[in-house]
């Protein structure tokens, strides 16, 4: 926070800031993105001329005041660039998931009747003119690649540069155009329209002012300390709010580079190139990577491993208190150090991670021992409780005082409240304006006088701290009247590496049970350890030996809720082994990856059925969708288990 | 693969012009009077059964085999027997049946070399790495990072091509050949050996040449449901003499070409 | 004008001024030319089945020769001796098949061309450890006064080291030729993959050819070691034998004798008649120049197929 | 382990294509630099200098010669020690001929006559192929011998046929002949070697190399991608033979001070040569300079060991089991790497760059 | 893998090692060393072993019969060199400095010594290179350091002449005669070209020069030629491999043995046994005689080998290279001696270096040492390093032992010298060496 010549009040808008970043440091790079095998880039100065084109282009082609704009694709300098024009051009951008199957697309199409569409690549305008038909309002769509594309015929088909060009001679007659249209806008106005792909129902447009991107995305930095000089990998889908927070509205605050990969495959390498100083990535990918981690070591020799451990453990013991500035002994301390040399700052740069001095996670529970593990390599990963209605930010974990087992206190400007029934309420300047021509569901989400429901159930432990324990809905109770906090026993399972996904059952009923997607790749190096051939995921889910491994997981869960008095009735008594793997694609997960239980429960009322029966075999027939949009069915004969409970006495004991 | 709206690609006139070429080896004749012609921009596909001089007639073409008789003529100029470097100067550059790459060189190396012809400072600027001979360099790194981005080979850029599996291993050879830039490509059974999605990709990326680059394209092919989706015209040989000449259309009723590839059914 | 003379005119008057002397050169030519072919034939063995460039070849020779003579000077009887020299290099057949050439398959020639000049240090040194570094007189009880026939000058002991190059020769033709195992080396020398389909195992002929080589050094190694007495020198005679190599070809057993018997009569006659008109001694470069020479003609080499590429 | 290449990205084609694109690599060569430049002039005597430093220079840059002919273009000679020698024979005759001219640029026209000499000898190489092309260039090397051993202009009518090193000065100070201090013989075959070694490196990664590369793999392929052959072979033979003739150059002026064609006998330097480049490794540069280094170090290693350890053997006995060794290590070597220490180099790089992990 | 680290670790190892040589030991007092070249392997090992074991033999006899030089132990150390130049040059860097300094050295190599010439006068080591080396080191104004009495190839050569001259009574006879040299085709075979040509000119003999390639095992067109033209004489200067061959070839086509004279380096042990009864008849020049008749070899086979004459014969004792070794050590010991007198204490290389400048050794000193009739008396100036009465013995092959016929045969100094001089001037030249003033 070097510069603001201008005062923040002034920059209230994504454009203002922009133009405020391409005068204060304007050399300085604004984005890369890997391409053609280097690192293509832009500063401030190159881009807010990119913008300006684009806007002029757009208002050229007959964007008007409060247009909608879809912008679909790939995490790329182009469609970022894109989002401010169409701002500057007095438009509101609608990102969506790049990788939306075109019926959900439409819907976001007609929805949010956008008339313009911005999109990466003959890919993604292939989807458009899929449903083209059925979207009467769209009448422009600009593509940024144009490989593939010389030769489509649609004359509403347009490439981004054509629309520069003309931007660039509309500017040269209408020189005030540009200034006076980013001038028209204040922080109140909306910025920005973001599709929640709710686990429930149709998506909803949250709508999104620039104060909202811009007050969260400027509390964010100063808590942290971000300057201009750190930078970012933008590689979290572009429809997400975290991504427009992160590589986006806090960019622009801060001033920072956002660094786009080359593509989907090469992110990970692509973030051991850029190194960044401040990275966000949910438990999932933490989860992946110690996994990569766990089975790469596996692999080396039998001393490096027995170092590697060695070192784990010193870290286990001491990295947090270093981490945190606590006092540790000067052994110890040395301990570490030589750890560092030969484990942590090795580890962390091939990770890509060696320069990272703030890193998030969010969005759902990442397992304690993950969390200590980076944290424990001297990794500043802190957790967040996040919403696409709060603009991301709800609470953060701060330095020193990260509590693995909390998602920290509230952000700045964050007011929280735990309501009767043990909701969790906040109130915060990034709270959203409202849902898009959805009245009612604005009015149950978010009160009068500005809280906003979560949906979370949690509560503020002494430290000031919120834990949060599961969505607030889900929460049920067993027949015996003991509570059952679905998601928090799978997140509890997810845990084990060995799990990808689990879902489980047990509101009104005699005892729990569950649903597992084994993690193939790791049960799939584990096999291969075992010499255990298979053939795919099916093949292995149905394994007996992979079920013994499972039900070992399980047990140890069992054993862990057996010490809690509040959960000790929600262990799992019974479980299967999925024959797929749950899919966005089938609709059983959202596109972030969350269950969608309605329709797991809908669609494997069956299986459920015989969970809860005696059986220990059940058969299903059911329709998977592959990628090129072709269903098949698969038959399979499921194997169901019992799993040990544990009791209290002995878990304690334990 | 869909059918999109698509503009007419632009066919030009003969390019290529095959007038009664002959080859033999020792007295076996691997080709007998052969003549047919290419457009430029078109997809011109040679057929025929094992043995039958395709592969001859490609490396006739491009001057590696010394026709016995007979006259080529591209662009305009004509000759009865040029050398290789000759053709590859003039705009032909081809891929092989056999892949053909430098095995001991990185894919971007690999496809650096196709971009020889362009180079052209001498080894002391080189030594140096500086001046006229870095620009040079960095130029036409350029270019061959567009053609690796065309064929989509960037994770594999700095990989030694010999660890290649073989259906990439393909696709370097045609961004090689792509790399120089040519006015005729010779595609020698680019799909052979390919599984099934593989050779979805190498049409599309053979049609995307042409689309894009609006390059003539010859090529061997084996697989027939191949050739007849994607050329344009179609010569037949057989015993080293043409049989057929035409549309995909046309050959496919063709008698003779169905009696010789009747023939060898089991091939 | 003095200069034609000198290199194209002289010379053959020279030959046509005695013809009798100028067969004594060609004789005194095709003498020293079987000795290369033996040699040679040495390093075509091992090539055309292992596909190896023995550089070793000449340390074979004097290994051989060291031994027998070794063996000789503790009086151990001459064809016992010739037997044990045998066995050792049977043995050290095994050796380097098990050692050396079974790890190193596969390899590019290169490779195995340098692991051969390894393995050339390894005969020096142990070679010299077990039978010490003097010159050694080797008497096989060869005779070795010299005639005259029809005023040509022939010497026995020449004479009979060419007529047992000669039969080791024929001995080896008739052995590849005729008999099984001769018939699966040149199975190995086409096609590795078609001889292993005859049955027999690749290891196993490894052996048998550098077996029958060592057998060719030993026989080398009588001959050369008799004429000079068995020292170190000996493994130099391999320079001698490679533009043999280059000229008939390294695969090619007719090729290696005719190759070393021209080579033999090239590098006498224009030692004797051209020789002086360059200052001398340009036997040890005019072979090898006679033989590039040769070959940009006939890349190929004298009984090479012409090679036809293909892509 | 060393390596901290998060961070690190490049965003131009020219550092993406540096010889060194790694910060930590370049810091490791800058070390290397000053042990060269700084370290060794100050630590090593006379014995070291003389009998193993600065050969080992001159052999690597000879052997990064024969790279670029035998490891890059594919192409095997075994006549290294005559394009040497012509190096160092008209090194002579111009340092006599023209007493006052630059020594160094007189180094430089040595390695252009040699350059010439290796594309006349080159010119087979055309049609003559693998080992018939490595015993073709036999006859350059006894031909080559021959010459300088027998016209007596080239060793300017001494009796003896021998050349020596006449004194030359280099920024005033003695730089060849006997007198020079073997510090200022050391810092020039250094600058040769360092500067040699870059350009080297310069044209294998760019268009010439690419094209020995292609003509190596691949010959036919290459013809057809528009690589001329015989140029590309001739251009070869050309810079390797230039490389072989100014460290030929420098082997007499700078290091032997005096020597017959005996000292560029193939035994003596052809194949010890031809060792380095493949027990460094076949096309690279790096692989040269540490061939050069086994080579030339480890016989005089196996020489002094023993002793220093107690076994003093009889000098014969000992030289017996010294060539024992050397030969079974070359061959347990080509067993266990057959790529060579540039390999192992590499290997041991990756594994520090991936550490802690395995791949 | 595992292997692949052994290698690096072992190459690691060897650099880091070889490191740790010392190249200077502690000084000891009272203690002349002897750095003492030898190729005991290669090609060239049969001449090198018993040169070796003479050097050996006589140091050791040194120290055991006398107890040193004047009271300094002789300390010696054998380097391999394999008759390579490139390992003499590191084995001379490594010794020179060893025992508080070499105090005089004799390369046995041509071409080592040509590397040494230059070096001698930089590390303060002289140089006696006998019968070998640089034939213009005579001239001592140029060459302070380098020493080649008792005679060189191009006295030798003259010397030849003077032989034959003898032989067929007179030097005016000459003319008619038809000699050939048959040389290794090195800048050794070469050195009594220029001299036998500068003779053929002066005396009118036809000369017919034949060079035989390395190694020589190759001679037939050689010989071929030779009985072709038939000369009277054939003079050899071959090394090694072709001297047996030579001896069989030249046997082979009926030369006489008589008329075949071979020089210093081509009349040893090892090159005519090979070819047995053949060579009976063969001569060569010699500096000294050979076999043990003197009494010096009783000494050595008492004090060294404990009086196993079997065991002493094994060891080459009396063979003519063992007693060139000998007579190479005897020089080199009695220049010590004379210098540690002059001193009064450890020589040191200069001091030796001087004492060489006067070297002598009269008949009188040499029956003192046992060696009376061995070789013929020696003076050295400051100005000639050849001696002042340079020439060869003639000795003929008896088919068991070499026996020196007749006497001494003078060199042509007259002509021979002026040649000398011209060299050392141009020498001295091409090298910017003022020569010193005698």
């Amino acid at each position: 926070m070097t510069d603001n010549a201008s005062s923040p009040q002034d920059l209230d808008t994504l454009p203002k800031l922009l133009d405020h970043n391409a005068r204060v440091r304007g050399a300085k790079m604004a984005i890369r993105e890997k391409d053609f095998g280097i690192w293509q880039s832009w500063t401030w100065s190159q881009m807010a001329d990119h913008v300006r084109a684009l806007a002029c282009g757009l208002k050229d082609m007959g964007l008007n005041e409060g247009d909608k704009v879809v912008v679909c694709g790939d995490n790329r300098p182009n469609l970022y660039s894109a989002m401010t024009a169409i701002q500057a051009a007095g438009g509101i951008p609608v990102p969506v998931y790049q990788d939306s199957v075109a019926e959900e697309m439409q819907y976001i199409y007609e929805h949010a009747e956008a008339r313009f569409a911005i999109v990466e690549n003959q890919e993604q305008v292939d989807k458009v003119l899929e449903i083209k038909d059925n979207t009467p309002k769209l009448e422009q769509v600009i593509f940024g690649d144009p490989r593939g594309l010389r030769n489509y015929a649609q004359t509403f088909i347009q490439s981004y540069a054509s629309v520069q060009e003309r931007g660039r001679a509309f500017d040269q007659s209408n020189q005030s155009f540009y200034g006076d249209s980013v001038a028209s806008k204040s922080g109140a106005d909306t910025s920005i329209m973001l599709y929640t792909s709710g686990t429930t129902g149709r998506p909803k447009g949250v709508m999104l002012s620039y104060d909202n991107m811009i007050i969260t995305g400027r509390n964010c930095s100063e808590l942290e300390g971000l300057g201009d000089d750190d930078s970012i990998l933008a590689y979290l889908p572009m429809a997400w709010i975290g991504d427009n927070i992160f590589s986006h509205a806090q960019s622009y605050v801060t001033g920072y580079c956002v660094n786009c990969p080359e593509n989907s495959d090469t992110v990970l390498e692509d973030l051991r190139e850029i190194g960044p100083s401040y990275f966000f990535a949910p438990p999932r990918i933490f989860e992946n990577i110690l996994t990569t981690v766990m089975i790469r070591m596996e692999d080396a020799a039998k001393i490096k491993q027995r170092m590697f451990h060695y070192f784990m453990d010193v870290a286990k013991r001491v990295g947090l208190d270093i981490l945190d500035g606590k006092p540790v002994s000067f052994g110890d301390r040395l301990l570490y150090k030589i750890g560092d040399i030969l484990v942590y700052a090795p580890l962390k740069n091939v990770l890509g991670l060696s320069n990272v001095s703030v890193a998030y996670t969010g969005g759902v529970a990442i397992g304690p021992d993950i969390f200590i593990f980076y944290r424990s390599l001297g990794l500043n990963l802190k957790q967040i409780y996040a919403s696409t209605e709060a603009a991301v930010f709800i609470t953060i974990q701060r330095n020193g005082e990260v509590n693995p087992e909390t998602s920290g206190k509230p952000a700045l400007g964050v007011e929280l409240n735990i309501a009767d029934d043990g909701e969790v309420l906040f109130r915060s300047p990034g709270v959203f304006q409202a849902y898009f021509k959805d009245d009612e569901a604005t009015k149950e989400t978010k009160t009068d006088d500005g809280w906003v429901h979560t949906g979370d159930a949690g509560f503020i432990d002494s430290d000031g701290d919120l834990r949060i324990i599961d969505r607030s809905k889900d929460v049920g109770k067993l027949n015996d009247q003991s509570m059952f906090a679905p998601n928090f026993i799978e997140n509890k399972m997810k845990f084990f590496p060995h799990i990808r996904e689990a879902v489980t059952f047990g509101d009104g009923k005699d005892y729990v049970a569950a649903f597992i997607n084994i993690d193939i790749e790791s049960v799939g190096n584990w096999a291969e350890r075992q010499h255990l051939a298979y053939s795919g995921y099916t093949d292995l889910a149905g394994q007996d030996t992979v079920y013994d491994l499972i039900q070992d997981c399980i047990e140890q869960v069992n054993a862990d809720l057996a010490a809690d008095d509040n959960l000790k009735g929600s262990q799992i008594r019974r479980f299967l082994i999925l024959h797929k793997e749950l899919d966005a694609d089938d609709g059983e997960l959202t596109r972030t990856r969350k269950v969608r239980r309605n329709v797991v429960v809908e669609r494997y009322d069956d299986l459920i059925e015989a969970l809860y029966s005696d059986k220990s075999h059940c058969e299903i027939d059911a329709v998977v969708t592959f990628e090129d949009g072709r269903k098949d069915t698969i038959r399979a004969d499921l194997q169901i288990r019992d799993a040990k409970t544990a009791d209290t006495a002995r878990a304690a004991a334990e | 693969m869909s059918a999109e709206p698509t503009v007419g690609r632009k066919i030009g006139d003969v390019i290529l012009d095959v007038a009664n070429v002959s080859l033999s080896f020792g007295g076996v004749r691997a080709l007998n009077g052969v003549s047919f012609d290419v457009n430029e921009g078109e997809v011109r596909a040679i057929i025929g059964p094992n043995g039958a001089g395709k592969s001859s007639m490609l490396n006739c073409i491009n001057g590696f085999y010394k026709p016995t008789e007979g006259m080529i003529t591209f662009k305009g100029e004509s000759h009865h027997q040029m050398e290789t470097y000759e053709s590859a100067s003039q705009g032909i550059a081809r891929t092989f049946q056999n892949i053909a790459l430098f095995k001991g060189m990185t894919t971007l190396d690999n496809i650096m070399t196709g971009r020889n012809l362009q180079m052209k400072k001498n080894f002391l600027w080189q030594a140096l790495y500086f001046g006229p001979a870095l620009k040079e360099e960095l130029e036409n790194r350029e270019v061959v990072e567009k053609v690796i981005d065309f064929l989509e080979i960037e994770s594999i850029r700095k990989t030694v091509v010999g660890r290649l599996p073989y259906g990439l291993q393909k696709r370097v050879e045609l961004a090689r050949a792509l790399a120089a830039e040519p006015d005729m490509l010779l595609l020698d059974e680019p799909m052979a050996g390919m599984n099934h999605e593989e050779k979805e990709d190498m049409c599309r990326y053979i049609l995307d040449v042409n689309d894009e680059f609006g390059t003539t394209i010859v090529l061997i092919e084996h697989d027939m449901s191949v050739v007849m989706d994607i050329s344009d015209r179609v010569v037949v040989l057989d015993y080293g003499e043409k049989i057929a000449d035409g549309t995909p259309d046309e050959v496919r009723a063709n008698q003779r070409v169905v009696d010789a590839y009747l023939g060898v059914q089991h091939d | 004008m003095e200069v034609l003379n000198t290199f194209l005119i002289a010379p053959f008057l020279d030959m046509a001024d005695s013809p009798i002397f100028l067969l004594e050169v060609v004789i005194g030519g095709l003498m020293a030319g079987v000795m290369y072919s033996l040699v040679a034939l040495g390093f075509v063995l091992i090539y055309k089945a292992s596909g190896v460039f023995n550089y070793a070849q000449g340390a074979m020779v004097l290994f051989a020769a060291l031994t027998l003579v070794g063996l000789m000077e503790n009086h151990v009887p001459i064809i016992v001796a010739i037997i044990l020299t045998m066995a050792v290099m049977v043995g050290v057949a095994m050796l380097i098949e098990r050692y050396m050439l079974r790890p190193l398959v596969n390899q590019a020639q290169i490779i195995l061309f340098m692991a051969c000049i390894g393995l050339n240090f390894v005969f020096e040194g142990a070679g010299q450890i077990a039978w010490g570094s003097n010159v050694k007189k080797l008497d096989i009880g060869i005779p070795e006064n010299s005639f005259e026939i029809g005023g040509v000058l022939l010497n026995a002991f020449d004479l009979t080291a060419a007529i047992t190059a000669a039969i080791l020769v024929a001995f080896l033709a008739v052995f590849f030729q005729k008999t099984a195992i001769g018939r699966a080396l040149r199975a190995v020398a086409d096609d590795h993959q078609a001889a292993l389909s005859v049955g027999i195992p690749l290891k196993t002929i490894w052996v048998i050819v550098w077996s029958v080589s060592g057998f060719v050094a030993l026989v080398a190694g009588i001959m050369w070691g008799g004429k000079a007495g068995v020292q170190f020198s000996l493994v130099l005679i391999a320079l001698k034998a490679l533009p043999v190599l280059i000229l008939g070809g390294f695969e090619s057993v007719p090729g290696a004798i005719i190759g070393g018997l021209l080579i033999g009569v090239f590098e006498k006659v224009s030692e004797v008649y051209w020789g002086p008109a360059f200052g001398g001694a340009i036997e040890g470069w005019f072979a090898y120049m006679a033989a590039l020479v040769f070959l940009m003609f006939r890349p190929q080499g004298l009984f090479g197929e012409k090679i036809i590429e293909r892509v | 382990m060393f390596y901290r290449e998060a961070g690190q990205f490049k965003s131009t084609y020219q550092t993406d294509q540096a010889i060194f694109p790694i910060v930590q690599d370049r810091w490791f060569m800058a070390l290397v630099f000053i042990v060269a430049f700084v370290v060794i002039p100050l630590v090593a005597d006379e014995y070291w200098h003389q009998a193993i430093i600065i050969p080992f220079l001159i052999l690597a840059l000879a052997a990064i010669g024969l790279n670029i002919l035998t490891g890059y273009a594919g192409l095997v000679s075994l006549g290294t020690g005559a394009f040497m020698a012509v190096g160092a024979y008209s090194t002579y005759k111009m340092s006599t001929a023209f007493p006052d001219l630059n020594i160094i640029i007189i180094f430089l026209l040595s390695g252009v006559f040699a350059a010439m000499v290796g594309m006349v000898f080159g010119a087979p190489s055309l049609r003559i192929k693998g080992f018939y092309l490595a015993v073709a260039t036999l006859a350059a090397q006894f031909f080559i011998l021959w010459v300088f051993n027998k016209v007596e202009w080239f060793f300017n009518y001494s009796p003896s046929g021998t050349i020596t090193a006449p004194p030359r000065e280099l920024f005033g100070v003695l730089v060849t002949g006997p007198e020079a201090s073997p510090v200022a013989r050391y810092y020039v075959c250094l600058v040769f070697l360092v500067v040699f070694a870059f350009a080297a490196k310069n044209m294998a990664r760019g268009r010439l190399g690419r094209s020995w590369m292609a003509i190596r793999d691949m010959d036919i392929a290459a013809e057809i991608i528009g690589i001329r052959p015989l140029q590309t072979k001739l251009s070869a033979f050309g810079i390797s033979s230039f490389y072989c003739g100014v460290a030929g150059a420098l082997y007499i002026f700078c290091w032997l001070g005096s020597a017959e064609t005996e000292a560029f006998d193939i035994l003596n330097v052809s194949f010890p040569v031809l060792f380095m480049v493949i027990i460094g490794g076949l096309g690279s540069v790096l692989g040269a300079i540490l061939g050069a280094a086994f080579i030339t170090l480890m016989p005089i290693f196996l020489t002094n060991a023993p002793p220093m350890i107690g076994i003093h053997l009889a000098a014969d006995l000992q030289k017996h089991i010294e060539e024992i060794i050397l030969g079974l290590m070359i061959i347990t070597f080509l067993i266990v790497e057959p790529a060579g220490f540039n390999r192992l180099w590499q290997i041991a790089k990756e594994k520090i760059r991936k550490w802690p992990f395995p791949y | 893998m595992k292997l692949r680290s052994l290698l690096l670790a072992t190459a690691g190892i060897a650099v880091g090692v070889t490191g740790m040589i010392e190249s200077k030991a502690a000084f000891a007092a009272k203690e002349v060393f002897f750095p003492v070249m030898v190729y005991r392997t290669g090609a060239y090992a049969p001449s090198g072993v018993p040169i070796a074991n003479g050097f050996r033999d006589y140091y050791d006899l040194l120290n055991k019969r006398d107890g040193g030089i004047e009271g300094n132990k002789v300390v010696w150390e054998e380097c391999e060199t394999k008759y390579n130049t490139k390992i003499g040059v590191e084995c001379y860097e490594k010794l020179k400095g060893k025992h508080g300094g070499a105090v005089i050295v004799s390369p046995y190599s041509t071409g080592l010594t040509y590397q040494l010439i230059p070096k001698a006068p930089v590390d303060n080591v002289p140089i006696l290179s006998m019968g070998y080396g640089r034939t213009a080191a005579a001239d001592g104004r140029v060459f302070p350091w380098v020493f080649n009495f008792p005679s060189t190839y191009w006295s030798q050569a003259s010397a030849f002449v003077q032989y034959v001259g003898n032989q067929i009574g007179g030097l005016d006879k000459l003319s008619g005669q038809h000699i050939a040299h048959l040389h290794h085709n090195s800048a050794y075979g070469k050195e009594a070209n220029p001299t036998l040509k500068a003779l053929s000119k002066k005396f009118g003999f036809k000369l017919t020069v034949l060079a035989v390639d390395h190694p020589g095992q190759e001679q037939k067109a050689a010989w071929l030629q030779i009985r072709r033209k038939r000369p009277d004489w054939v003079f050899m200067s071959g090394w090694g491999v072709m001297n047996q061959v030579a001896i069989k070839e030249g046997n082979s086509i009926g030369y006489p043995m008589d008329k075949f004279v071979g020089n210093w380096w081509s009349g040893s042990d090892a090159d005519v046994i090979p070819a047995g009864d053949g060579a009976i008849g063969y001569k060569s020049t010699a500096m000294h005689a050979a076999g043990t008749k003197f009494p010096l070899f009783k000494d050595i086979i008492k004090h060294v080998y404990g009086g196993d004459a079997a065991k002493a014969k094994a060891n080459n004792v009396g063979e003519v290279l063992y007693n060139r070794a000998i007579l190479n050590a005897v020089f080199a010991t009695e220049a010590v001696r004379k210098a540690a007198k002059a001193k009064g204490g450890t020589p040191t290389g200069a001091d030796v270096r001087k004492a060489l400048e006067t070297f002598s050794i009269d008949k009188a000193r040499l029956k003192a040492l046992g060696l009376a009739g061995f070789a013929n008396p020696v003076s050295v100036s400051c100005k000639n390093h050849e001696g002042t009465s340079p020439g060869v013995f003639i000795q003929q092959w008896t088919g068991t032992a070499w026996k020196v016929q007749g006497g001494f045969v003078p060199a042509m100094s007259d002509v021979v010298r002026p040649l000398v001089e011209k060299a050392a001037a141009a020498y001295a030249k091409e090298n910017k060496i003022k020569p010193a003033s005698c």
